[in-house]
């Protein structure tokens, strides 16, 4: 495969090992360390992309992250697709399936490039002027079914996988002395200094091999070693010590607050065959004592008429594949040099057998050190000279040469015909993390570009080399190297390093230089279609700010974030406006570096570890029940327990009926539990609590209810009094993190004086209700040590006892209404008791219940359930609780709120039952109370449907609901509006069944 | 008198703990007794047998008991025996009636076991804290996150660390570090 | 991702360990009965929200569980200093920590 | 000029060399009617509404930076009207019928989209707050159905309704009428017509001082630009609203806060309306471009940076990956953040304000966009009568001492 496009030896790819791909179908074959650019190139493949808006032919115009055009997707299978890949940073491997993207139906032959024959009317902005009528069918009409979907099935680049992605993503948090940022030259010198100080460091660079620039040089030498060796020497020494992490694949994309910066590493994508398991890429979340930003620069493309035909490429991208792939780009090149990389451009594809045609040079005063030998190689050099246009439809054939500044108008200079164009504008330093990091950037007339100035406040970093403006091999690692140092705290050695062959002139030009004849473009976001006459127009419609610029031509905003446009697209708006490029200013760099794969931030997060899924000790029974579950909060609870042939309503008709009739057991494991402990635990609860808690007796319990200091129910829970100086304290399922916290804050901050200490015992016990009027039978055999008994342990009541030989707590209460218990007993007892308790309640006939019944029962017994009857905005006295406040009271969290205009006012919503003229009917839950039928659009709401069930102990339907003044309404009836028709409710009490409380003695 | 006496579960049971060759391995604590204890330090005596560390985020061991600094008026107390009703006993007395705090959490949470020679790096993978035995060295315990779930962390050997763990969450724990495994080289 | 310098653990923190808390130094009153309504709002919910050094609460809930003050910039998000609950707001005279 | 297809064209003969400027940029007078502080959508609106719905026309709109530079350029443009409470459900509803014809109105096409917006149920809890929803809304009139996983599916074809999800989807809301808009087409539009009707746009002055004469009243502000005088100032400054009323000596419940969004790279339209889960915290669209707009939630603190932490995206991008598992392999293309102001329920304060002649309007939050212009519409008849428009009156800042909340929070979550 040697091909009129290999070099003859040279290069880091290893000729020896060959590999086969495909592009769009087509079989090709490259060698082990190229790119899919450098093997499309080696191949003589130019035209790989379409551009996004006109459909233009694109070609590679880079070599590396910076890439606007040729984006590919990569499809390795099974879900394994990636769009939108750059292919210049797509490493080869043997299999390869590469395609183009956004062309139909073929990249040759793309329909959408009709476009470009409207492309007079499709001018920045366009769409905000156009495709509002005709008012045919309504206003926006034609917009919402004709243009929109015309726009929305155009736009868009690659195609979005089609099978879930079946890879993993680690992650890995990191500390570091020293990060280092990049791995040029400045990169290397400065982990070489860090490292040798001892410091542990960590190395990135976004590129497959360390070495940044110096992999592209030839015959640039460093310490008398070649520029390539010298590297391979470098990244030896790092690897050798274990406090050096070495990072090749990972780019930084993110820099945030205190030196935390987010890196990307690529782990199986350059993999022939990867261990399907293995992860595919990893994040790093990076904190770094220091970092030295060492990220190089970007080449600038020139603005010339027709400037984006395939064939036209970077300078430093063309010495990238010469040297460092041995791939030669063209066979006739046209150079244009605004800077020393054209001229070394020139010699290093000229050495590599590429006939130059030509350099010219678009400064006035163009003189570059390097023309000299450029000339001396017999190669033409014109300065002052520019290209005024181009020719070729699916390749450049040939660019027409005329004086610089003759813009705008037709030019009648010579045509030069060439395959290749290569252009170096200029270098823009990679200030992006930097400017992330919050860091200040500063114009610099002298490097004609903006630099790191002021550091953010908390953050501890340096940049070296390139990045700021500190160019040329020989600066660049000695800037480096002392970046390293002053890293870790050393003065500079004032190391320098002897570097021959080293160019120096990186500042080149920005701007439009010649807009071309009408018909052709001038492009400045080579992606975006963003040409030189988008740009003026927009400053011309009073887009003036460069942040509208941008939001109004698009310019900057694809893909590439404008890596290669956003200098030139400031310089052209700078130039139309008269104003300094300073005064005009820059868009804001913001995250990612490049586009970084979701699933890499997502990382493990997915399924099961997308969020802890909490289980009870109980779980498993009711797992191998076949039980139904619910998610609660991060819990899962049985919902209920379907028996053969059992929908959900019959499984929680039958569980409810059994509970009454007979005795069911359900699992309460997932309250929140605190114990509250200290001679002022009684006192720290009254404060809290609307409740009394001062003479609740030892061994008895109460019901609490916790307002925030809104006056608005928060949580509720049943507080039992343990000891004197400790109270068993149980909240709501969802609630129970929040109390804790809320607990700890009035204890810390508010009630410093009270001697209470907090204890989560959520997860300490496992909580088995039994209730039914079976209960106390199916306890008894398996209790001791406590008697049980009606008349020693009365309703609200708490006893430390044993069940089944284990110490427990057992609470006498009900929330179904029935007599119940609720049996405490350390977790990992929670099963083989609840299995014990199961077998006697079957010998009652008992059931278990799941969350489902345990509503209705409560329901019926009008008990409310905090979120659902509650929804941050009722007060106790709205949902009937006003007794509990505990009497005489000074104060308690959210009292002072109660009294508020608001709270006191007539028409508030009020706790009432609801109870269907058709018993049949269940209502549907949050559904609106109304007074009149059939309500017009509008009419104002009473109230809602809070709850809503068929109860088996009535025979009937029942609901709970908040209405405006609800207990003045009950004995009336009310509508409630259904899409089907009107439904007659009538009002009454929320207490459905035994309202003198007469079950709760069995 | 009940007729059946009921066994210990742990929610470790039945969990094939993941390990990676020669790299890092999990492993099941087993049952201890555990208390928080709040309050001033000195209250407890001599009574767990282990001074409770007044230095923040340490822990003291000996012989089988350790206590862990959580907060500075909180510490974990730990003690490898599997009942701890005599020990609670013990410390109960110690306190009588003096302001302070004692709960046997014995079955809120469980032990797991995480070493080898990449331990440092399965446990960031879901741990942001400088787990270099310099910042974190032998001895050091802290209350922090491992990806979603709060863990307490206690370094007991160069290349061993045991997590606390709430016992709900453990699963968790221990699928997360599976996860982690295939991460770590 | 902040890094917080818990005064009780005297480590620096990533901020997914605390939980913030709000606005620092807004008194619970003494008497809230006798408060106006008026004062009870502002108690409520009426908050300085600076552009520039904010007095604010936060827990180092995963951590060792205490509630404390911070001084920081809400424009640079730089934490200046950090200090227990209860404590007067501190004058910045001393060089500012918790940064570089 | 009068923009349409057959403009476009004639100008595109012309090379486009005879569009003229959007909107003017006058040098500001010193005095008008009436000045309004803040050049978001809202502020721009109430200045195109104050001029075209009350005739002042003597009024201008004071920008610190450019238009459309805060939360309207920032927003992931989520627009929809069912809210729960009647007061929330009248200004956002008003806000749908605007700009079901504002493209019109504006002679600017601000790319509404109603593709519809579907929000998704994941648990038990869910259900009966977003059934409390649709109920709500369709006695108000306003259009919100709820869909089984299955139709929420066929209204969605990526999303996962897996039953092993981790929060698997029980269910949907959908809201045909809700969609998307192009958020800066929204301030230019309004600059636009503003500007035609004679409002002066001044873009780089900030306000630095409110000025109040000895009666307490307003008297203009001061600005980078210079004092101007006015009677009335409305202040609409979202998430820089408690530093201006500071200004003038008003403590407000505001919190300020980052709320990130991010976009992916543009690819081929798969995601044919807009996703939004409270439960998991995912809200994604796709933009006419072709970008998956994903909003993230706010950082924790308060803060002015506009920008905010990794994980917070991350935790975004773990819901979007579980719900939507094609898009895993999809890439972050930019992140970016905004300041919102909140208020402790969740709705906006709209109206007047303990000193005389100063008006306000912020606390719109994570879910402004949206209200656009019925906010823009109630706030110019707030300040042109001096009295509060009947949509806006339960938004008043009293509310906050009466405790006559409108908690959209409490049943809701966050509200984009
Ligand atoms: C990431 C993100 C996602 C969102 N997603 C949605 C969504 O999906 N749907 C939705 O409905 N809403 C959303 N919102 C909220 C929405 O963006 C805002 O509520 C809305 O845009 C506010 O508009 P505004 O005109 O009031 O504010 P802004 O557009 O912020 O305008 C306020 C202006 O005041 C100016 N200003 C401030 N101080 C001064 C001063 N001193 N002098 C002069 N000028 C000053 C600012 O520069 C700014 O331009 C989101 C917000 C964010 C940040
Ligand atoms: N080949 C050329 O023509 C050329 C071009 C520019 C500079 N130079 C020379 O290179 C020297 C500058 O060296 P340098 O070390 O400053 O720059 P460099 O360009 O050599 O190295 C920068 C490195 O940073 C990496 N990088 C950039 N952003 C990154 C990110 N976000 N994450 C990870 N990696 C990232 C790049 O991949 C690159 O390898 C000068 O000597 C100059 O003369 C040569
Ligand atoms: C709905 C929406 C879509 C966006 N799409 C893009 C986009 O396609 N490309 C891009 O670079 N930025 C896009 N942005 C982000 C903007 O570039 C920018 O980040 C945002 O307006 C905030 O401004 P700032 O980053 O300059 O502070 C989009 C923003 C919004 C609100
Ligand atoms: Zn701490």
């Amino acid at each position: 495969m040697a091909g009129l496009h290999r070099t003859n030896g040279g290069g880091r790819v290893d000729r020896t090992k060959r590999l086969s791909f495909t592009f769009d179908g087509k079989a090709y074959e490259g060698f082990a360390g190229d790119k899919l650019a450098s093997a499309l190139l080696a191949n003589g493949v130019h035209l790989v992309g379409r551009s996004y808006k006109y459909h233009r032919p694109r070609g590679i115009l880079s070599a590396g992250a910076e890439e606007p055009n040729a984006l590919v997707t990569v499809d390795r299978g099974r879900g394994r697709t990636a769009p939108n890949l750059r292919a210049t940073q797509v490493e080869l491997y043997d299999g390869l399936v590469a395609e183009s993207q956004n062309r139909w139906p073929s990249l040759a032959y793309d329909f959408g490039a009709v476009n470009s024959l409207f492309s007079p009317l499709l001018a920045a902005g366009f769409y905000y002027k156009t495709f509002m009528g005709p008012r045919l069918l309504g206003s926006n009409w034609a917009w919402h079914k004709i243009y929109e979907p015309l726009i929305r099935r155009a736009a868009g680049l690659g195609k979005a996988p089609s099978l879930p992605d079946p890879d993993r993503y680690a992650n890995r948090f990191a500390h570091c002395d020293v990060l280092v940022i990049g791995a040029g030259p400045a990169g290397l010198a400065a982990a070489l200094a860090a490292a040798e100080a001892g410091a542990r460091v960590i190395l990135c660079d976004e590129q497959a091999e360390l070495g940044g620039s110096l992999l592209s040089e030839w015959s640039v030498e460093i310490d008398g070693v070649p520029a390539s060796s010298w590297v391979d020497e470098a990244v030896r020494t790092l690897a050798a010590s274990s406090r050096v992490t070495l990072l090749p694949r990972t780019q930084a994309f993110g820099y945030f607050a205190q030196n935390f910066v987010a890196l990307a590493e690529r782990l199986t994508d350059h993999l022939g065959n990867p261990d399907p398991a293995a992860p595919r890429e990893r994040l790093w979340q990076v904190r770094a004592k220091e970092v030295v930003l060492a990220t190089g620069a970007i080449e600038r493309p020139i603005v010339f008429p027709d400037n984006d035909r395939p064939g036209i490429m970077l300078a430093d991208a063309a010495r990238t594949y010469v040297n460092r792939y041995g791939v030669r780009p063209g066979l006739r090149a046209v150079v244009i040099a605004a800077c020393d990389s054209g001229y070394a451009a020139a010699l290093d594809l000229h050495r590599a057998g590429t006939a130059v045609a030509m350099v010219i040079d678009p400064r006035a005063n163009g003189d570059s050190g390097l023309a000299g030998s450029v000339r001396a190689a017999g190669i033409e050099v014109q300065i002052g000279a520019t290209v005024t246009a181009t020719r070729g439809s699916q390749r450049v054939s040939a660019v027409q040469i005329g004086r610089a500044g003759t813009e705008g108008r037709a030019s009648t200079g010579e045509w030069v015909p060439c395959d290749h164009v290569v252009m170096a504008g200029g270098w823009t330093p990679s200030v992006h993390l930097f400017s992330q990091s919050r860091g200040k950037l500063a114009w610099s007339d002298d490097a004609q570009a903006f630099l790191p100035s002021a550091i953010a406040p908390g953050q501890a970093q340096r940049s070296a080399g390139a990045c700021r403006g500190v160019f040329g091999v020989a600066a660049a690692l000695d800037d480096g190297f002392a970046a390293g140092r002053a890293a870790v705290g050393r003065e500079p050695l004032g190391r320098t390093f002897k570097v021959t062959h080293d160019i120096t002139d990186f500042r080149g030009i920005a701007g439009s230089h010649g807009a071309g004849a009408r018909g052709s473009k001038a492009f400045v976001d080579f992606q975006h279609d963003v040409t030189v006459r988008d740009l003026k127009l927009a400053a011309q419609e009073g887009f003036r700010a460069i942040e509208h610029v941008k939001r109004y031509t698009t310019t900057g905003m694809a893909t590439d974030q404008g890596k290669t446009s956003n200098i030139n697209a400031l310089a052209i708006v700078a130039d139309h406006l008269g104003k300094p490029i300073p005064e005009v200013g820059l868009t804001t760099f913001r995250q990612p570096y490049t586009p970084v794969t979701f699933g890499t931030i997502a990382g493990a997060s997915r399924g099961d570890l997308f969020d802890p899924v909490r289980r009870t000790p109980c779980d498993a029974w009711a797992q191998a029940q076949g039980a139904m579950f619910e998610d609660v909060g991060a819990w899962k609870r049985a919902h209920y327990f379907p028996q053969a042939g059992e929908d959900m309503h019959t499984a929680v008709a039958r569980e409810c009926r059994t509970v009454r009739s007979a005795v069911g057991m359900f699992d309460a494991s997932t309250l929140g539990k605190i114990e509250v402990v200290g001679p002022d635990a009684a006192e720290f609860l009254e404060r809290l609590y609307i409740n009394s808690f001062q003479k609740l007796g030892v061994g008895r319990c109460r019901y609490g209810v916790l307002l925030n200091e809104a006056g608005f129910i928060i949580d509720d829970g049943v507080i039992g009094r343990i000891a004197a100086d400790r109270f068993h304290v149980t909240t709501t399922t969802g609630g129970a993190a929040r109390v804790l916290h809320m607990m700890e804050d009035y204890a810390q901050t508010e009630f410093p004086d009270l001697k209470v200490w907090l204890t989560s015992t959520t997860e300490q016990w496992a909580v088995i209700a039994v209730q039914g009027p079976r209960a106390r039978d199916v306890l008894a055999p398996l209790v001791d040590g406590v008697d049980i008994g009606a008349t020693d342990f009365p309703h609200m009541s708490v006893k430390a006892g044993r069940i089944c030989g284990v110490d427990a707590r057992i609470f006498r209460v009900s929330f179904t209404g029935e007599l119940g218990f609720e049996i405490n007993v350390p977790a990992d007892f929670g099963a083989d008791v609840w299995e014990a308790v199961w077998r006697e309640v079957q010998k009652h006939g008992g059931c278990a219940y799941g969350t489902e019944s345990m509503h209705v029962l409560r329901a019926e017994k009008g008990f409310i359930i905090v979120g659902q009857e509650t929804d941050g905005t009722v007060t106790p006295d709205d949902v009937g609780l006003g007794w509990a406040t505990g009497k005489g009271k000074r104060d308690f969290v959210g009292m002072r709120s109660l009294s508020r205009p608001d709270m006191v006012r007539s028409g508030r919503k009020q706790l009432v039952g609801l109870l269907t003229a058709d018993p049949k009917r269940v209502l549907e839950e949050g559904s609106q109370v109304v007074e009149g039928l059939r309500p017009p659009a509008g009419t104002p709401a009473l109230g809602h449907v809070t709850s809503a069930y068929w109860s088996e102990a009535l025979g009937r339907s029942i609901a709970l609901a908040l209405v405006a003044d609800g207990r003045t309404r009950i004995g009336t009836r009310l509508n409630v509006p259904m899409p089907d028709g009107d439904v007659a409710v009538d009002v009454v009490t929320p207490v459905f069944l035994d309202p003198k409380g007469e079950r709760l003695n069995g | 008198m009940a007729d059946q006496i009921a066994r210990r579960r742990s929610v470790l049971d039945g969990w094939a703990l993941p390990s990676r060759a020669g790299l890092a391995s999990l492993t099941n604590a087993g049952t201890a007794a555990r208390f928080v204890y709040r309050g001033a330090p000195e209250l407890v005596g001599d009574a767990f047998g282990v001074s409770l560390p007044t230095v923040p985020l340490r822990a003291h061991a000996q012989s089988g008991r350790a206590a862990l600094w959580l907060g500075p008026d909180e510490w974990l107390l730990l003690s490898a025996e599997a009942d701890g009703s005599t020990l609670a006993v013990a410390l109960s007395s110690a306190l009588n009636g003096k302001p302070a705090a004692l709960v046997d959490i014995s079955h809120r949470q469980v032990g797991l076991i995480v070493s080898g020679s990449s331990v440092e790096a399965l446990l960031n993978a879901g741990c942001s804290l400088d787990l270099d035995m310099t910042t974190f060295p032998v001895g050091m315990c802290t209350r922090t996150l491992l990806a979603k779930a709060e863990i307490v962390l206690w370094r007991t050997a160069g290349d061993t660390f045991r997590i606390e763990v709430a016992r709900s969450f453990a699963p968790y724990i221990v699928a997360l570090l599976d996860e982690a495994m295939h991460g770590i080289a | 991702m902040l890094l917080i310098t818990c005064p009780y653990c005297c480590t620096a923190r990533p901020e997914s360990e605390f939980r913030y808390s709000g606005e620092a130094h807004i008194a619970r009153p003494l008497e809230p009965a006798t408060v106006s309504d008026d004062d009870w709002a502002a108690f409520l919910y009426m908050r300085t929200n600076p552009k520039g050094l904010h007095a604010e609460r936060w827990r180092h809930i995963h951590g060792c569980g205490r509630f404390f003050n911070a001084l920081r910039n809400t424009v640079t998000d730089q934490i200046l200093k950090t200090y227990p609950a209860g404590t007067p707001r501190p004058g910045l005279g001393a060089p500012a920590e918790g940064g570089r | 000029m009068r923009f349409s297809l057959f403009s476009l064209a004639r100008q595109a003969l012309g090379g486009h060399a005879r569009w003229p400027a959007q909107w003017r940029s006058p040098e500001p007078k010193a005095a008008y009617d009436a000045v309004i502080v803040g050049g978001g959508g809202h502020g721009l609106g109430t200045a195109y509404y104050l001029a075209k719905e009350h005739g002042l026309r003597n009024i201008a709109v004071v920008e610190k930076g450019w238009l459309g530079g805060g939360n309207t350029g920032r927003n992931t443009t989520i627009i929809r009207s069912n809210y729960l409470w009647e007061e929330s459900e009248a200004i956002y509803e008003l806000s749908v019928k605007l700009w079901e014809t504002l493209s019109d109105e504006l002679n600017y096409n601000v790319m509404y989209s109603p593709r519809g917006v579907m929000m998704l149920a994941h648990t038990i809890h869910d259900i009966q707050v977003f059934k409390r929803h649709v109920h709500a809304n369709r006695l108000a009139g306003i259009d919100n159905e709820w869909l089984t996983p299955e139709a929420a599916k066929d209204f969605c074809p990526p999303l996962n309704i897996s039953p092993k999800l981790r929060y698997p989807v029980l269910g949907a809301a959908l809201q045909r009428r809700g969609g998307t808009a192009r958020h800066d087409a929204v301030a230019w539009g309004y600059a636009r017509a503003a500007s035609a009707l004679g409002v002066d746009i001044i873009e780089n002055a900030e306000v630095t001082a409110i000025r109040r004469d000895a009666s307490g009243a307003v008297e203009g502000v001061e600005t980078t630009r210079g004092v101007i005088k006015a009677k009335k100032v409305g202040v609409v400054a979202a998430g820089h609203t408690s530093v201006l009323m500071g200004m003038a000596g008003v403590r407000m419940p505001l919190e300020s806060y980052p709320l990130q969004a991010l976009v992916s790279e543009p690819v081929k339209p798969v995601l044919p309306c807009v996703v939004m889960s409270n439960t998991v915290h995912a809200y994604v669209s796709q933009s006419d471009k072709g970008e998956l707009v994903i909003g993230a939630g706010t950082d924790v603190y308060t803060s002015y940076s506009q920008t905010g932490g990794l994980h917070v995206s991350a935790h975004t991008l773990d819901a979007i990956c579980d719900l939507f598992p094609t898009f895993r392999r999809m890439r972050m293309m930019r992140n970016w953040g905004g300041i919102v102001d909140v208020t402790p329920d969740r709705s906006p304060i709209i109206g007047l304000t303990p000193v005389p002649g100063l008006y306000v309007n912020c606390g719109w939050g994570t879910g402004g966009f949206k209200a656009t212009p019925g906010s823009a519409f109630v706030f110019a008849a707030t300040m042109a009568h001096g009295e509060p428009h009947p949509i806006a009156a339960p938004f008043s800042l009293e509310r906050f001492t009466t405790g006559r909340l409108i908690d959209e929070a409490a049943a809701a979550a966050v509200a984009h």
